[in-house]
This record gives structure tokens, C-alpha cells and sequence, in this order.
């Protein structure tokens, strides 16, 4: 499951450290006390930035970083699709084989694809998924967020 | 090494210890603080009870009814002669330690004077109780007004007693720890504990579920009031736990969990309840567990309790010396064998434990990482979780040197 | 006799049947009420549990960890599947339907409103309950002040809900009845029941113990709110229960016991606790026996709960039909085959059960006497206690003939 | 266990039917529903009298036959030691094989020997016998007469 990328972005993280946002969260996964603190910052519907801070393993800290690689810059609708690609990915129990079309869309986020087989870490892999869906939706007005990502 | 066990022949009882893992690597199992491994001789003892005495128990008038019955209350002897209990009326079984210990904290919520716990009255815990010492104390709290206080711990992992005297006073009703914790592994002082106990007039109830699969047990010279354990730990099946009360106790406490079996007579109106230990055994037992247990006890006695505990005592003591020359390693409580249990926790430098635990499995090697039901003492020692080596009757020398080479391929991995 | 399985076939999946007792008597096995025999399948999964994959499960990350939680989950997909459960979320499992029953009693007394039970309130039960559906509602009912109401029994041994607007009323919080009576056999009208407690807001809980073992289960069509039954008298372990209750109510409701896997972060001073159904899972869970339970259900699938139950009808038709020819026996619960159950009871004569129970046993032919854990049902009929012969998919009717004729010679015996 | 005496004393009930005494007791087995009513009277320390009505299972008819023609008649000493041997007899799981000694004191109630092999019978044929001890206590003094047995 530790794929040369993932202990890269885990080593080399892109994009660490808090800066300026139009929300912030703080996500923990209590199991295993991986914590996230991020933000982001929107300029319309384009993501401008994903800036973050936490303490975990590698797996959830990588996976900050690669959504970081993956977002910034992004119009909302893309950045949609992308998490709800890897969501579906990090559910599949490890019987999802990604596909050229899924890692055009994943890029380096296919690597995590390993990650599902193992109930224990999906979640770690998501917690910055999960930050980063909370945070658009406090960003951009909740509710109404929240309705056309259901 | 002196006071080792025969564990090459101790591990041919234990069939799961000769499983590969992840494409042939031999598995190195060193999760017992979680759940202990099986000896054949417990599953035998399962397989023939099903095959040729199961019934339910209590009761009935044909033979397999008489037979099941007679197995399961010999498990209740076994387990009395065990932990040397004055009667075996003493013993209740339950589903795991964790049932024990909440039937004792919701006794106590239910019972009339002086055992009442309500909200003029406190209720003493350690900051090192598993979960399940904690939560049921919490919501006894919550549930009563009653105030629960705990003792701290310090920097090497032990109890903090200095402030004995304002933690347990005359308003405590119960004073409920650990004997051996399973996260820091340190074996606490019980003569100072209970006797300060006495003196208020608390009760004591002792968690021992890291105790009994381990060392000798006496109920009797521990002293104390209640003592839970668990039987999955101590190679006996899931789904059994045992509490053991005084006597006197049990007779004055009210029942828990209503139903088959714990009653004399039941009309619409009101119910009697039959005399400890059934009072506290509803509906249909965990039969073929308890037999179980009592094969499980057959088989540590075979062995000696003394003979165990001086091998997870040489165990304890390499594994100590061996983790010391780790580079970034730091055991999280007692750093020597002294007064510590087989269960060993410790971070590796900045390493997430869940890197540590998952790579150590690649390698065939099982340990938990977590914080080991035990929260508090994250929180406590500043760190998100630990690793936890943990070693039972069946580990070896060997196997604390697995261990010690996968952690320095884990640092090269992460390093 | 049409409708009968292939009992030759199946009676070679339980080595038990195969047993002599007293001196060579074949065992004719009519207790299946109190317990069921289990299948060579069931016993294997254990063992291929304990031998291969044996870990604590949740929140480990070595393989045998992942494949304990595995198997323990994928036990809980087949329970979730058996009954119909809208979603496996909803399925808890307890150590057996005592503790499922209890655990909604204590749920109720903590819950806050619109669930609470307190003294304003009215709990109902019925004059048939198993006592494990009577007394955690008399001890709710003290705790609390709470009224118990209960449905009567008519003289042909089936509720009387003749005046089921006055039992079930705006102040009733809970109806928990029985689906088959354990001890009449009786099978009861629960959509009559159902609709009365929707109309006044009440919960209802039904007892499905002896009822998921024979016959197709859908909670969906019970329409319930919560509903328990128990693995050892379904071919499953003992040590092994399970309690459905509906989503929503499993969310707002607080839970019962505290412990390990039970929450979702602890800190000395406050906890929070897991979604359902691990807030209701308090420490190492019965996973062998969920394992075992598991198994158990892919068995009765693989014959089909259709055909058992229709194995079962003609038997207890057959079973009806004989027993009237024995003078001086009279069943005491319906006698016909409609609406009715595998198991039957009845007196015989003057003779009193524990004779007529020990005179069959020294036959080789193994019943049950007493009272059943229902002795209001015993009151209500004027009776000390019946002997009691019930069946599963495993009993022919040759069984019933050895029955009949075992009667045959406890009446001479004692004539 | 159904000895032909057991049998016998079950279908034909010595001193059955309830006489006039000095104290009367009711004892129940819950478990089963055995029953009996008994009265005891005394003439001094002699037992002019032992009646009964109940209803229950053989073992437990027979056996309060059995003491209706054991006791009466006797000095409460030796109605004393008649019990407790029936009780160490009952109680003896099935280990102890009667001898000459205790047939001599316990007659008839010899017969009782292969039920204390079955647990759930015990009880049943202790009833009367219970009944009795404490009939006795009543009679003649409660505590006083309490010590003397234990
Ligand atoms: C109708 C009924 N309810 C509840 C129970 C209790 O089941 P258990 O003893 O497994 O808790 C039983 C069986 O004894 C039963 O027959
Ligand atoms: C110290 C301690 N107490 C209590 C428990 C709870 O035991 P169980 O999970 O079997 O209820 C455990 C084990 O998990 C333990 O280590």
C-alpha cells in the first residue's frame, strides 16, 4: 500500500502550513488521532487555495498533500468530481481497478488505490476529503452547498 | 535465558501460530494484550461439548440437560479454584470484562444503603483505566449526580498516589482500577490502594482482565470487594467474562439484567430473585464459552501461573533491553521490567504508529497501534497513539528480535 | 407426509443425534425449544475462526485484525440479510435475547422523551411472556414508577385482546410481546398488536427467539420497532444474541453499557459515543460466535426458513394428531396446528411432569419440564408445570412415535 | 431411580392428609412447583404426629411417605440423625453406595440413594424433609431448636 508517491507527497508534503481563508476546519479521526486543520479560499467558484496543518500517518498526511496538488486552481464543479472519484475509489474494498479515465482524473491520487483494501486507513486517506468538503460548504453558504453534493 | 517456557512445545497446542501471512511470512503475534491465541485443548473442549453435551443448562430432567449443566457449573468450580475464591457461589459469569464491570457500577446505582452511589457520594478511577472502566463509571455519574475523581499518573507511567487522601474520602463509595494496565503495562500498587480504601469504607473493584491470564490470581489476598477479568485474554474463547463478588455482597446488591434463569418465581405482579451467582445470570449463559474458559484454566494450570509469569517476565525483560537500542524509541511507561506487565507501548520518533503497525505487518508482524481503548493516557503522555508490543506464554526470544529488526526497517521506510 | 425435508440428510450434519444415552437408547432430541443441536457446519466455522483468523477486531491493522473485523461484519451483512433489516446498521449484537430485551428496557428508562418511560407512563407486556420479556419490564417499572399492563390469556391458550383499547392507550410507551410463545407454541396477531400501539405512538418490541429459528423473518413486515431473538436455538453458539431496532430510534437513544468499541472518544471527563450499533457493543464482542451465528444462517438458507417451516407444520400437525390418542393427555396451548409452533405442551394425567420427563429420558426421548421461564402461563392455567416436546428441522415423525409410545409406558409406569 | 418402594409409597401415601399439630409449614420448590403443607406434633421430645398435603412429582410424595413412617414415633434426636443422613445421602451425587449402618437408620429412604445422582431431584426429595426441620423449629422454639441442628 506505500506507493513511491505516497511516501513522496508524505515526505515532501505540497502546500503544508495554514494561509489565508474564506473558511476553516479542524477534522479528527478519533481512532487513530489523525488531526487536519485546513483551510480554503475561494475566488468566485474557483479554488484558490487549500492550506492546511495536522499530525497523522502517512497515508492521511500524503493524501492532504495530493489534494492540494489536485484542487488548487480548480473550478468547484471539477474539484466535485474529483473527490467524489476518489471517495468512490477509497470505498471500493480494494476491487476497483483504476482505469486511464480514472487516472486522468486522480492523477497522482491513484496511488491510494492500494489504501481501500484496508478498512483501518480509508479513513485516514479521507480525512482531508472530508475537511475539504466541509470547508467549501461553510465557504460558500452550507446548506445550499450541501444539497448539490448529495 | 532463565525462566523461559518450552514454547517450542507450547506453540504446537496453538494451531494459528504456525499461519503465514501476506505470501509466506511466518506470523509473529504479538497482539495478546488484545486477545490471547487458542490451544487446541480449548477447541477440543468447544467441539465436544457441541457434539456431545450440548443443552441448555438448569433445569432439565434428560441427560444431555444434566451433563451440559454439570459442565458448565465444573467450569464455575474451575474458575473459583483459579482465583482462589472462598466460595464458588462468588463467581458470575458474564460476557467480557467489560459487562463485569458495568454490572458492578449499575448494582451500585440500584443498591439501597450504605452501598448507594448517588449525588452526595464519589466514585474514585485511575487516569490509566481502559475504556471500560471509565465509561461505565461516567455514565453511573451522569446517571446518579454522584462525582467521579481519578488518580493521575507520572512521567514513568505509574500512579500518582501522593494525593491519596483528598482523591479517596469518606464520600467515596467505590474506588475502581486496573492491577495491570494494558497501554503502559504497569502493575499498580493494590495494598496501598485498598487499604486506604477500608479505611473510608469504600468498596474495591479490581479490573484484572491484564492480570489473570498472566500471573497467579487470590481474590483473597487482593482484598478486594469485586474483580472482573475476561476470558478471550487468557486463551479461553470470546463471548465469557467473569466477576467474582464477596458473598455478602452479592446477597445484599440488587440484580441487573432481568430474565430466564436469574429468578426463583415470576408472577405478573413481582419476582424473587435466586441466590448469587445466578441472580446476575440472565437468560440462557454462554454455556459452551464457560466450558471453554474452564479448558482454557486446565491448560495454564497444566503449565503453572508461576511459570508463566517468569517467563513473560524474561520475555518482558529482553524485549526492554532489545527496544532500547531502537534509535527514536520511546517507551511510554515503566522503561524496566520492574513491576510491568508483558504489554509494551512506545513511539518511533515522529513515525505515526499506524505507519509503524502497518509496515511491522507486512513483515508477518502483529502489534496494535492506537491508544488501546486507554485515551486518557494519550492525552496525558501529549502523544496521538502508541504501538504496543504485547506477549503472552507462546512468544519467544526470537520474536523480540523480529520485532526489533522490522522497527529499524520501518525507520529506514519513513526515514 | 407432505412437506418433510430430507431429514436423513440433514440429521447427518449434527453429530449429536448420533449419541446414545443411557446405555445405548437412541437420543430422540424434542427439546429444541430450550436449545437447538448444531450442524457440523457451524462447529467447523468456529474452529476454522479460532485456528486461522483469531484477533480482537476493529481498529487493527495486521491481516488477522482486518480478517476477524471481516468475518464479525460479514456475520452482522448475513443477520442484517436474514431479517430483512433495512440496513446492517441496525443489527447489535448482544450475548443473547435476555440482553437484547434488557438493552431496550434500560434504553427507554435513560432515553429522553418522546421515548422516555417514567411514571406517567405505561409499559405493556402479555400473561405469555418468556420471564426474559417480564422481568426487565417489572424491574423498568420500579425504577422508573412506570405502570406494567398486560394482555390476558384465553382458556385455548391465545392472547385475549378483547379489551385492547384500554391496555394499549395514550400513556403506553412500549408493547413488547412475543412472536411464538415458548411455552402454548402459540403463534400471535402482531399486525392487530402493531397498529393499536402505532395509533397511540407506542414503540413496540417483539420477541422473535422462538420465532426466527422456524420461519422466515422481515422486520420489515413486522413493522416493529425493535425485535430480538438469540443464536443458540437457531443452529448458532451459545453466547450469541441479537437485537434489531429501527435507525432512527438506535440514533437518538443513549446507550446501555460502557466500554471499549462503544465510543468515539473518551477524555476523563466526557465521553462521546460510536454511531449504531457499536454504541451498543460494549467491549471484545462475541466474534466467534457472530462467526458462528453467521454460519449458522448460510445453513438454514441453504435448506430455506420456507421449507423448514413447512417441515415443521406437518410435524406438529402429526405431533397434534398422535398426542390425542394418548388418554389423559391434554395440551395445553392450541390444539391444532394453525397458528401454532413447533413446540407443544401438555399435562398427563395426575402424573407430574418431572416424572413424566425422567420416565421419558431413561427411554432415550429428551423433553423439557417445568414451568419454561413462563410461569404465569403455568399460573393462569392452574398447573405446577407441563412437559413440553418441541421440534426443528431435524425431527421426523418416527421421533413423534417414540414419543407417543414413551407416553404409553410413563402411563403404566405410574398407573 | 424409581425403585419399587419409591413406587409404592408414591401410590399409597403413608399418613397422608393434614391432622391437628403443634406448628404448620408451606414449602414451595419454585422451580417445579412441588408443594407441601405439613404439621408436626410433638409430646415433649417425642413426634406424636407428622400429616401432610402437597402435590408434586413421585420423588417428592414418596419421600414425605417415607418420613411420615420414619419419624413418627421417634425421639427428636433420633429423628435428627434420620435426617441428616438422608440429607448427607442426598446430597452425595450418587457416590455413596448405602450400607448396613445406614439402612438401619434409614429404612425404606435407602431407596432415595439413585436419586441424589440426579441434581434437579435432589430438591424434590429434600422438600418434605425441609418441611419438617423447620416445622420442628416452629413446634419447639425456633432458635433454640435452629442451633442444636446446625
Ligand atoms: C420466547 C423466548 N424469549 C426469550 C428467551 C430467552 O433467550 P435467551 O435465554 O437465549 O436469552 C427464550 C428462550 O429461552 C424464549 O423462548
Ligand atoms: C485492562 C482491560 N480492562 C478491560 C478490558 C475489556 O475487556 P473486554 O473487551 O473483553 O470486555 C480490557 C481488554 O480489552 C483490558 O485490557
Amino acid at each position: 500500500m506505500y506507493q513511491e508517491v505516497i511516501l513522496d507527497h508524505y515526505k515532501n508534503p505540497h502546500g503544508r502550513g495554514l494561509r489565508d481563508g474564506d473558511a476553516e476546519v479542524h477534522h479528527v479521526n478519533p481512532t487513530c488521532g489523525d488531526e487536519i486543520t485546513l483551510r480554503v479560499k475561494y475566488d468566485g467558484t474557483t479554488i484558490r487555495d487549500v492550506s492546511y496543518e495536522g499530525q497523522g500517518c502517512s497515508i492521511s498526511q500524503a493524501s492532504a498533500s495530493v489534494l492540494n496538488d489536485l484542487l488548487v486552481g480548480k473550478e468547484l464543479a471539477d474539484a466535485r468530481q474529483i473527490q467524489e472519484t476518489f471517495l468512490e475509489l477509497m470505498q471500493s474494498k480494494g476491487k476497483i481497478e483504476p482505469d486511464d479515465a480514472m487516472e486522468e482524473i486522480l492523477e497522482d491520487a491513484v496511488a491510494f488505490a492500494g489504501v481501500s483494501k484496508y478498512p483501518a486507513r480509508v479513513k485516514c486517506a479521507l480525512l482531508s476529503w472530508m475537511a475539504w468538503k466541509d470547508a467549501t460548504a461553510q465557504a460558500l453558504g452550507g446548506a445550499d452547498a450541501e444539497r448539490k453534493t448529495a | 535465558m532463565p525462566g523461559l517456557l518450552d514454547t517450542e512445545a507450547i506453540r504446537k497446542d496453538f494451531p494459528i501460530l504456525d499461519r503465514q501471512v501476506h505470501d509466506g511470512k511466518k506470523l509473529v503475534y504479538l497482539d495478546n494484550a488484545a486477545t490471547s491465541q487458542k490451544p487446541r485443548q480449548v477447541l477440543d473442549a468447544l467441539s465436544e461439548y457441541y457434539e456431545r453435551y450440548n443443552a441448555n443448562v438448569h433445569r432439565g430432567v434428560h441427560v444431555l440437560a444434566e451433563e451440559a449443566t454439570a459442565l458448565y457449573e465444573g467450569a464455575r468450580d474451575k474458575v473459583a479454584e483459579f482465583i482462589n475464591a472462598p466460595s464458588r457461589d462468588e463467581v458470575i459469569f458474564t460476557k467480557n470484562a467489560s459487562e463485569s464491570l458495568n454490572l458492578v457500577a449499575n448494582m451500585l446505582g440500584w443498591a439501597d444503603e450504605p452501598y448507594r452511589v448517588d449525588a452526595e457520594t464519589e466514585i474514585v478511577i485511575t487516569e490509566m483505566e481502559h475504556h471500560s472502566n471509565i465509561v461505565p463509571w461516567q455514565l453511573l455519574a451522569q446517571r446518579t449526580g454522584a462525582k467521579l475523581k481519578w488518580f493521575g499518573l507520572t512521567d514513568d507511567g505509574r500512579l500518582d498516589l501522593s494525593n491519596i487522601d483528598e482523591i479517596i474520602t469518606e464520600k467515596t463509595k467505590i474506588v475502581s482500577f486496573v492491577l495491570v494496565s494494558n497501554i503502559l503495562g504497569t502493575v499498580n500498587p493494590v495494598e496501598t490502594i485498598v487499604r486506604r480504601a477500608q479505611e473510608v469504607g469504600a468498596l474495591v473493584c479490581i479490573d484484572a482482565s491484564q492480570a489473570a491470564p498472566h500471573m497467579p490470581m487470590d481474590v483473597q489476598a487482593l482484598q478486594a470487594d469485586f474483580v472482573a477479568f475476561t476470558g478471550h485474554k487468557m486463551c479461553g474463547p470470546t463471548g465469557i467474562g467473569v466477576l467474582w463478588g464477596r458473598q455478602e455482597l452479592l446477597e445484599d446488591l440488587p440484580p441487573f439484567l432481568g430474565g430466564g434463569e436469574m429468578i426463583e418465581t415470576v408472577s405478573m405482579h413481582s419476582s424473587t430473585y435466586a441466590p448469587a451467582p445466578h441472580k446476575f445470570e440472565a437468560g440462557t449463559p454462554p454455556v459452551a464459552q464457560a466450558v471453554g474458559l474452564g479448558a482454557a484454566i486446565d491448560y495454564l494450570n497444566s503449565i503453572g501461573m508461576d511459570r508463566i509469569l517468569a517467563h513473560e517476565h524474561a520475555i518482558t525483560e529482553y524485549a526492554v533491553k532489545r527496544l532500547a537500542e531502537v534509535p527514536d524509541l520511546k517507551i511510554i511507561g515503566p522503561t524496566t521490567a520492574e513491576d510491568r506487565g508483558a504489554a509494551i507501548s512506545f513511539t518511533l520518533g515522529d513515525i505515526h504508529p499506524h505507519d509503524v503497525g502497518q509496515v511491522l505487518d507486512e513483515q508477518g508482524i502483529a502489534v496494535r497501534v492506537g491508544h488501546h481503548c486507554a485515551r486518557p493516557v494519550c492525552l496525558r503522555y501529549g502523544i496521538p497513539a502508541t504501538t504496543r508490543a504485547s506477549f503472552y506464554l507462546y512468544s519467544t526470544p526470537a520474536e523480540i528480535d523480529a520485532l526489533v529488526e522490522g522497527l529499524e526497517h520501518v525507520r529506514n521506510f519513513f526515514g
